[in-house]
Order: structure tokens, then C-alpha cells, then sequence
């Protein structure tokens, strides 16, 4: 087995930072230091820098600049979408519809909204995590007040019928989220075109190659929502907290980058995927998780049958490889990957659960790397398992 | 998280396999789903070898490795006296919430020590708690 | 006057950022871009730099790193204690009690709980911004849930008297949250010590040297709080989201070097302060606002009668001198700032306000400069104005 | 955010003073407590010479200035019909929410001359809304 190789396979965790993005970034950790709301020189560099980051940020979705509001990553973008939307609209309904593989950014302010009088209804997904928006137009009630439906899923990589879904949304009325934090230079977005029907859209520049702890959330304007973080009048008054300008410039650069050839650059990660992909499936009883064909094209999830993700994991990573697994071992929980439940993995098949992400940092001697390497690892696991009979 | 002698418990697990015709054998599982299975041949009430198989962390993994090295050659007193706080600290330690993972590996080691006295006809052992 | 000269005096704004400090923050920007919440090598390198990070808060603080959290800045960390606590202890009561002269992220969560059915006592303050913790007393309920008083004024300096007040909520045994925003650097804190009666305290990082959008909620251990931004298992489960990484290890080296020896830095800074206010009040109808003693040692204040003062801040501009002011004509709204309202401060003299705070930029020729640029800035402004007759 | 053509109004505006023995003064404000008073010397119903001095922010400042600049020399009925977009234009525009920092240029030059005119003993003129 090789050594000393470094190869990354967990972008759906988070990416590098691209080279012109850190240069983007620099000048306002070094002299560029104002604050954005002085209104002096030094001030107004820093806020001429939120604004350019602001119309990129823009253009990349097809929105307009006044529909931006930077937050401090996916996480708080999400909780601000379902809980300013649930609490701004509380007096029309309590009702809010969301799917159980969402990423816990949503579901946990789902859970925290139950606990305030709010109705939540977690719609089935099929076996791949796909919604079906005849289900969901079903599901939509008198006092439904607001529908979150992921772009893609992060852990298996699936891609909601987003137009569909929202199509259904807009045609009864009700404001359409959507976590977007994985799908962002994976397939173009078009806010004004077919993504039209969405209201809120969350994204995360760490996902896309630019820096961790900055992120938007699209809000179309006349959207009904609730400010979450109350403070100065940074944001146009909606979103207080001097702002992390060093972080947003980045996370423009970023947006623009990941934006800039998206068929070439997906077409280019998903060949390298498929290669992958048909290289493991040689591999005894392993099934892969998430739909075969409507996936993030950099996403391959797979379960090996009899041996434990955590193990499976870090005698990857004593190899160089870098990935994630679904097991409940690796996050101290006592139940395996929600998503993987929810989309009927038995939990002990779960539990081997390897999700391999590509990306920019991939090239196809990693994929050789990894098809050199993944069948011995997996093959030694299952020798110390007490569950597997060769 | 791990230190370097639990990575080297879990990379190279020490007494892997089963032993065909075990005079006792034990299996143990946690609600995670984590399972091990011991395997034991015991001679004057000697642990004269001792295998496993373990599904599970690296923890449960390097635990079971570390347990079976520690009775390999024990009495079944000394053996049965074995604490996951022993197996833990002859790792040089477990990272919080995962010192959990050795229970299994103790259970299971009692578990097929009491199957040799039972097969022996003997009172099975009793947990102290 | 002087030219190409830049005098950075808007310290209480924001900082540049420490050369160490940006040193510490590059690794995380570019090779170890791992996610801390990963397993593999590349994500714990970031996972250390979050607990060396919040080792070092701790110790300036006289914490446990327990009892540390990151946020995405000050006003996260206000809004997160204000309603984190409110929300919390809802059952227990609805009573808050905080001052008018808090900072944004602090009055208007205050506001917002009030449209949720709390009941807040905005308790006077006196001329020169301080509280009576006698009145303090006197104004707790059997239903106060929480005590919001900031440990130091942003606009006017005055430092409150944190100790008594946290005396008097601790007897009657009532949470006590301070914005200790602008304090960190210029005084020691000591939660195990002096400061012992304090529960939460919020800080941000570009306030002392550190980057932007990145802060802290310090919880003290056993304080009912809820979680305000939910998600994924980061932060001990109470605060979600990716970290910022680099602004955290930012952070941490920024608070060591700022507290390291903050008495010989605070009286460097105090000396400078005080020869600039002793040749600024030589200035005909100026008055300083905030206690003439019990403020910040960076901080000055000032009104010039008959004069505007978001002119005077972009004449001060031109000549190269970075200062703020609490006028409403530089904010775009009809009140002038509310701290100096709140210490009744009449609003047309309110609207000639200037403050100027030294910092780390400053050396004793920016004093000179400014004492030199000033007078005439002022004599010009004068000149011009309608109400001032010479 | 204020253009050059606004800050070099504002760092150097023309016409600041008083005129004694005005031939017309006016005086108006704004909520933010701005206040403009114009100065007016009138020959032949032509603005002949005009001063003004202004409590306010830099779009005010350089906003007197212009209004002032644009009403030197002008008839009273031409200087009447000056508008803030005017002001605002012969500026290169103004700062989102500065717009109105203009209407006190206005206000106070339309006081002026009707301040002027009920001295000639005559009708003051109305503002068109
Ligand atoms: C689908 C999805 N939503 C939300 C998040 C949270 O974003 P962040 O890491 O910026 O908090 C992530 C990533 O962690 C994600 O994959
Ligand atoms: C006293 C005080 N509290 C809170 C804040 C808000 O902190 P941040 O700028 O990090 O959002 C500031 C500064 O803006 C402040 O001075
Ligand atoms: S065996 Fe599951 S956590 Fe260790
Ligand atoms: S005069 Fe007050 S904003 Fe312009």
C-alpha cells in the first residue's frame, strides 16, 4: 500500500480555499481594516468590497444584490430562513413542511419550532431521498406556512425536483425554502429563471472553495421574514453584526470561480466519479446509497456490508484518504446517519456506511489511489469481523 | 483523536481470528450495534490462547486487541478480574465516550468464561456492580 | 494642514488586525482547511486550533474552556444571551432588566422580546452614563429572568460598576449577562475572581486586534441558556455551524496578545488620551460626554455646539483622520445617538458629537496632528454655521 | 460616498456669509435640526449677490453651496424654479437618503424671496406642489 499521499475525498465536509479566493481576502486582514459602516475612506473600502461580493454573489444566482444577506455560514442561512419565516408568519398558520434528510441546520430548528406550538410534517422521501412533489402538494394545508426542501442532499448526494417543488409552493402560496449549501457550483442556479419559485435559498462559501464561517441567504424580495440577529443596521436592518468582510470578499471571488464553468467543471468531477464508482461496485456486498443517477456529481455513498464506518474511516485516512461515513460510532450518537434511515438502510448496513466526495482537489490518480487501496482496507475490516463469512 | 498506541492496537489488532473447537467462547454487543466475539482455549485453567472478532470503532477494535493480550496466559481469576478501565489505561487512554467501547470486549471475555464453566459444569462467575 | 497623513482614531469601531494574529490565521485559510468536525488528520489540526483558541479565551479571561463558545461576533453573542436566556427561563418569569445606552445587538432583542410578551425595565442611567446598582435593586421583580448591563460604553466610554452589579443579581439570584465588547484589553477580567458573579459575557474579536464576524459567549457553567443557532453537533451541541477556523485561531492568538500586559497598554494609551482631551477642551463650547473618570482609556467624547457632526467627521476625513460620531444626519435616521439621549445630552448638541478613540494605531505625533487639525476643522465648520455667533 | 464634485462643494463651498442690509433672508430646517439661512441682495429683480450658512451634513453643505452657485445672477422668477434635482444634478447626485438634504436650499431660498417681496409690499409667491 502507497504512502505519504494525501487524497481528499470529503468536499461535501468542506473544500480548500482556492488560491485567488485567499488573495481576495488578505487585503482586508491586513490594511484594509475600516469598518464597513464608518464613514470614512478606510471605512468605505471594506464596504465597497461587501457590495462587489454582494453582486457576484448575485449574479451567480440569477439574483439581484438587494436579495443577498451575508450570515455566518449555511447553518445560521437555514435557521434564519424556517425560524424568521415561522415566527414572521405565526399568525397565519403554524404549519411547516420539510423532508427528513435534510441537513440537521434545518430539521433542528424544525424541532425547536414543534416545541414553540408549531405543526411540522417531515414528508417521506423514497429509497433514493427523492421528494415527490404529488406527495407534497397532498401534504400542503390550510395554515402551511412554509415548505424547506434541501437542493441536494450532503449525504447521499440526491437532487430534490426543486422547479416541481416549487412550482407546487408558489401555485398554493406558500414561501419555498431551500438549503442550497451543496448544490452551489454543482449545476447552475437561475433565481429569475427556473428557480423562480423559490424564496429563500441558503449557501455556505465553504462548500465552493472559499473560507468556513461566511454565508447568504437569498431572500426574494417581498418575502415575509423575521430579522434573527437583532442589532446594528448592517444588512439593510435584517441582519445585525459587523461584518466579516475579509470572509465575504472571499466567499464573492468563490461564488464567481465555482460559477464560472459549471457544465465543464461538474462534467470533468462526475467522469472521475462514475470511474470511481464503477471500480468499488466490484467490491463484494456493497450497494451504493442515494439515487444512481440524480446525485451531486462529485458524490458517491456507499454501504459495506459487515464492517463499521468509524474503523473503515481512519484506517482510510492512516492511507492518505480522506472521507465521511454515516456511522453512529464516528459521531457518539447511538443511531446511525438520519438520511440513511430515512430512506430505509437497516441500521447495521448503515452503520458501513462511506460517503467519497470530489472535487477540485482530485485528480484521476487519486481515484486509481482509491481503488488501490479501498477494497484491502475493507477486506482486512471484514477479516476482524465477527459478521462476515467469506 | 486516537493516540498512537490505540492506532496501533486498531491498524494491527493483535489476536484476530477464531479458534476452531474454542473450549469457551463469548460474544458481546453494545447499542450501537458494535459486536465482539472471543474465542478462548484454556488449559489448567490457564488462558493459553485467545482470539476475536470485533465489528466496531477503532476503539472497540484496539480495546479488544488490548484485552486479549492482557489475559492471553491468565488464569480465568486473573482474567475475569480484567477492568475496561485496565484495557483503557494500558492504551494510554480513550478519548471521552468512547471508554465505553471496552465494555464489550470485557463482556465478552466473561461471557466465555462462564460458557468453559458451564461446559465444565461449574457456577458461572457473577458480575460484581 | 498636514497631508497623506492617516490617523486611525475609531478603535471602538474596529481594529486593524495584528501581524501575529494574521499569521496565525493563514495556515487555516490555505493547507489545513480540514472540517474540525472530521476524524481524519487534516480536520482535527483544525479541531486543535479551535481548543488552543479557546484554552487561550479562557485563560483571559479566568475561564473553564468549557464555558467558551464562538459565535459569529458580539452582536451573535449578545442577541444568543439575551434571547437564549429569556427563551430559556420563559416559565420562571418575563421580566429583563437592562440600560438604555447598551449597544444595538443588546436593546434591540430587547425590543424584539417585548413583541414576544416579556416585560423589560430599561433602567436610567445618570448624566455620565452610569448605573446605581441600588436602583438595579430596587428594580428586580420576583419575575426577572435576566440582567443585561454592559461592561463598558462603546460611544461615551463609561465603564459601569460590574462587580456591585453583579452582587446585587447574584443575591437575588438572577442571571447577570454583560457585553464586555469593548472592555477586552483595556482592563482585566477575572470570572473565577472579581467577576464571579458574571454568567455570560460576550466578547468580539476585531474589537481587540482579531479579524471580524468572529466572537465568543462566555455561558458560565450551570446557566440555563437555550441554543439559538441549531444544527449540526458543533460547539458542545449549542452552537451549530462549520467553525471559522482561521477566525478562531485568529482570536485566540489576538485576546493572549491583548491581555498580556494590559495594565502598561491601558496607561500608554491613557496618557496619549489625556493630553488629546486636555488640548481639545482649550476648544471654545465643547463639553466632553461620559464620566470624566470612569471610562475607557482610549475613549473621548466630545460635543461642539453649533456644529454637525457627520461634517466634522468627513472634514476630519479629508485631513486624514479616522473618527464617529453619534449624529443623526450619519445615520440616516432622525435621532441623534441614543446613548447620548439617554444622558441627556439635548439633541441639537447630541448632533455635534465626536468621539475619537486611540488604540494600538496611534503614536504621541497623531496627538499632535489632531490637536493641530482639529481646532481648525472646527473653527471652519463654525464659520458656516447659522447658530454660531462669534 | 459622496462623489468629488459633493465633497469639493462641501470642503469649499462658495458663497458661505452674511449679507448686512439683506435685500431678503430666509431661514428653514429639517427634522434632523439642519437649518440653511440664505441671504439675498436684490438689483433690478436679479440675485445679484447671496450667502448662506448651513447647520447640517455634507450633502447640505455642498448643497448650499450649488443652490446658491446655480441662483447668483438669476431673475427672481428663475431662481424660484429651481429645483432639488437641479441642485442635486449640477451635484452628480447624492447619496441614497441625502436627496432631501437639499430641500432646505430650497426652502430657505423661496423664504428669501418672498421675504423680499412682502418688503416690496408685494404677493408672496406659492410653492407648486
Ligand atoms: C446541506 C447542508 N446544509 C447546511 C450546512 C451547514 O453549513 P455550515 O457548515 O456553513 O454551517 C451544510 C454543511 O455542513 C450542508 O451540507
Ligand atoms: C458594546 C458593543 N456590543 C456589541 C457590538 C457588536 O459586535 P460585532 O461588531 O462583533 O457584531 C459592538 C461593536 O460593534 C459593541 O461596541
Ligand atoms: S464501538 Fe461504536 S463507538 Fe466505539
Ligand atoms: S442634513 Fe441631516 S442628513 Fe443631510
Amino acid at each position: 500500500m502507497g504512502e505519504n499521499r494525501l487524497v481528499y475525498m470529503d468536499h461535501a465536509a468542506t473544500t480548500f480555499i482556492k488560491q485567488e479566493v485567499v488573495e481576495t481576502m488578505l487585503p482586508f486582514l491586513k490594511d484594509h481594516f475600516g469598518n464597513p459602516s464608518s464613514l470614512y475612506s478606510i471605512g468605505r473600502e471594506g464596504k465597497e468590497a461587501v457590495e462587489t461580493a454582494r453582486e457576484k454573489l448575485a449574479k451567480a444566482l440569477g439574483a439581484s444584490p438587494e436579495e443577498i444577506y451575508f450570515t455566518s455560514g449555511g447553518t445560521e442561512s437555514d435557521n434564519w430562513a424556517v425560524k424568521g419565516t415561522a415566527f414572521a408568519r405565526r399568525k397565519k398558520g403554524k404549519h411547516i413542511i420539510t423532508i427528513p434528510i435534510e441537513h440537521h441546520a434545518v430539521l433542528y430548528p424544525c424541532k425547536y419550532l414543534e416545541t414553540k406550538g408549531f405543526d411540522v410534517t417531515y414528508l417521506p422521501v423514497d429509497e433514493y431521498g427523492l421528494v415527490d412533489p404529488a406527495e407534497l402538494e397532498a401534504a400542503i394545508r390550510e395554515d402551511t406556512i412554509l415548505i424547506s426542501v434541501m437542493y441536494a442532499n450532503n449525504e447521499i448526494g440526491t437532487i430534490e425536483p426543486i422547479s416541481e417543488i416549487g412550482k407546487v409552493a408558489g401555485e398554493h402560496g406558500v414561501p419555498f425554502h431551500t438549503d442550497a449549501v451543496q448544490a452551489i457550483g454543482n449545476f447552475s442556479l437561475d433565481l429569475k429563471g427556473k428557480d423562480r419559485d423559490v424564496n429563500m435559498l441558503s449557501l455556505s462559501a465553504h462548500k465552493f472553495y472559499g473560507p468556513k464561517g461566511i454565508g447568504a441567504l437569498y431572500i426574494r424580495e417581498g418575502t415575509e421574514i423575521d430579522s434573527y440577529i437583532h442589532g446594528g443596521a448592517q444588512e439593510k436592518r435584517k441582519r445585525a453584526g459587523t461584518e466579516n468582510v475579509a470572509g465575504i470578499a472571499g466567499m464573492g471571488k468563490a461564488i464567481e470561480l465555482a460559477t464560472a464553468n459549471i457544465e465543464k467543471h461538474a462534467e470533468k468531477i462526475r467522469k472521475m466519479r462514475d470511474r470511481l464508482r464503477k471500480g468499488i461496485m466490484e467490491i463484494p456486498h456493497c450497494r451504493l446509497n442515494g439515487h444512481p443517477e440524480k446525485r451531486l456529481p462529485g458524490n458517491l455513498n456507499f454501504s459495506f456490508e459487515y464492517i463499521e464506518g468509524e474503523s473503515l474511516l481512519l484506517m482510510l485516512d492512516q492511507m492518505g484518504i480522506c472521507s465521511s461515513t454515516g456511522s453512529a460510532c464516528s459521531s457518539g450518537s447511538l443511531d446511525p446517519s438520519h438520511v440513511l434511515s430515512a430512506i430505509g438502510v437497516p441500521p447495521e448496513i448503515a452503520q458501513g456506511s462511506l460517503r467519497l466526495t470530489l472535487g477540485d482537489a482530485n485528480t484521476e490518480e487519486d481515484v486509481d489511489y482509491v481503488l488501490e487501496v479501498l477494497p484491502q482496507v475493507v477486506e482486512k475490516l471484514r477479516a476482524i469481523s465477527p459478521f462476515y463469512k467469506p | 483523536m486516537y493516540n498512537k498506541k490505540v492506532m496501533d492496537h486498531f491498524m494491527n489488532p493483535r489476536n484476530v481470528g477464531e479458534i476452531e473447537n474454542a473450549d469457551g467462547i463469548g460474544e458481546a454487543g453494545n447499542p450501537h450495534g458494535d459486536q465482539m466475539k472471543i474465542f478462548l482455549k484454556i488449559r489448567d485453567n490457564r488462558i493459553e490462547d485467545v482470539k476475536f472478532k470485533t465489528f466496531g470503532c477503532a476503539a472497540a477494535i484496539a480495546s479488544s486487541s488490548m484485552a486479549t493480550e492482557m489475559i492471553k496466559g491468565k488464569t480465568l481469576e486473573e482474567a475475569w478480574e480484567l477492568t475496561d478501565e485496565a484495557v483503557a489505561e494500558a492504551l494510554e487512554g480513550l478519548p471521552p465516550g468512547k471508554l465505553e467501547c471496552s465494555v464489550v470486549s470485557r463482556e465478552a471475555t466473561h461471557r466465555a468464561i462462564n460458557d468453559y464453566r458451564k461446559k465444565q459444569g461449574l457456577e458461572p462467575l457473577e458480575e460484581k456492580t
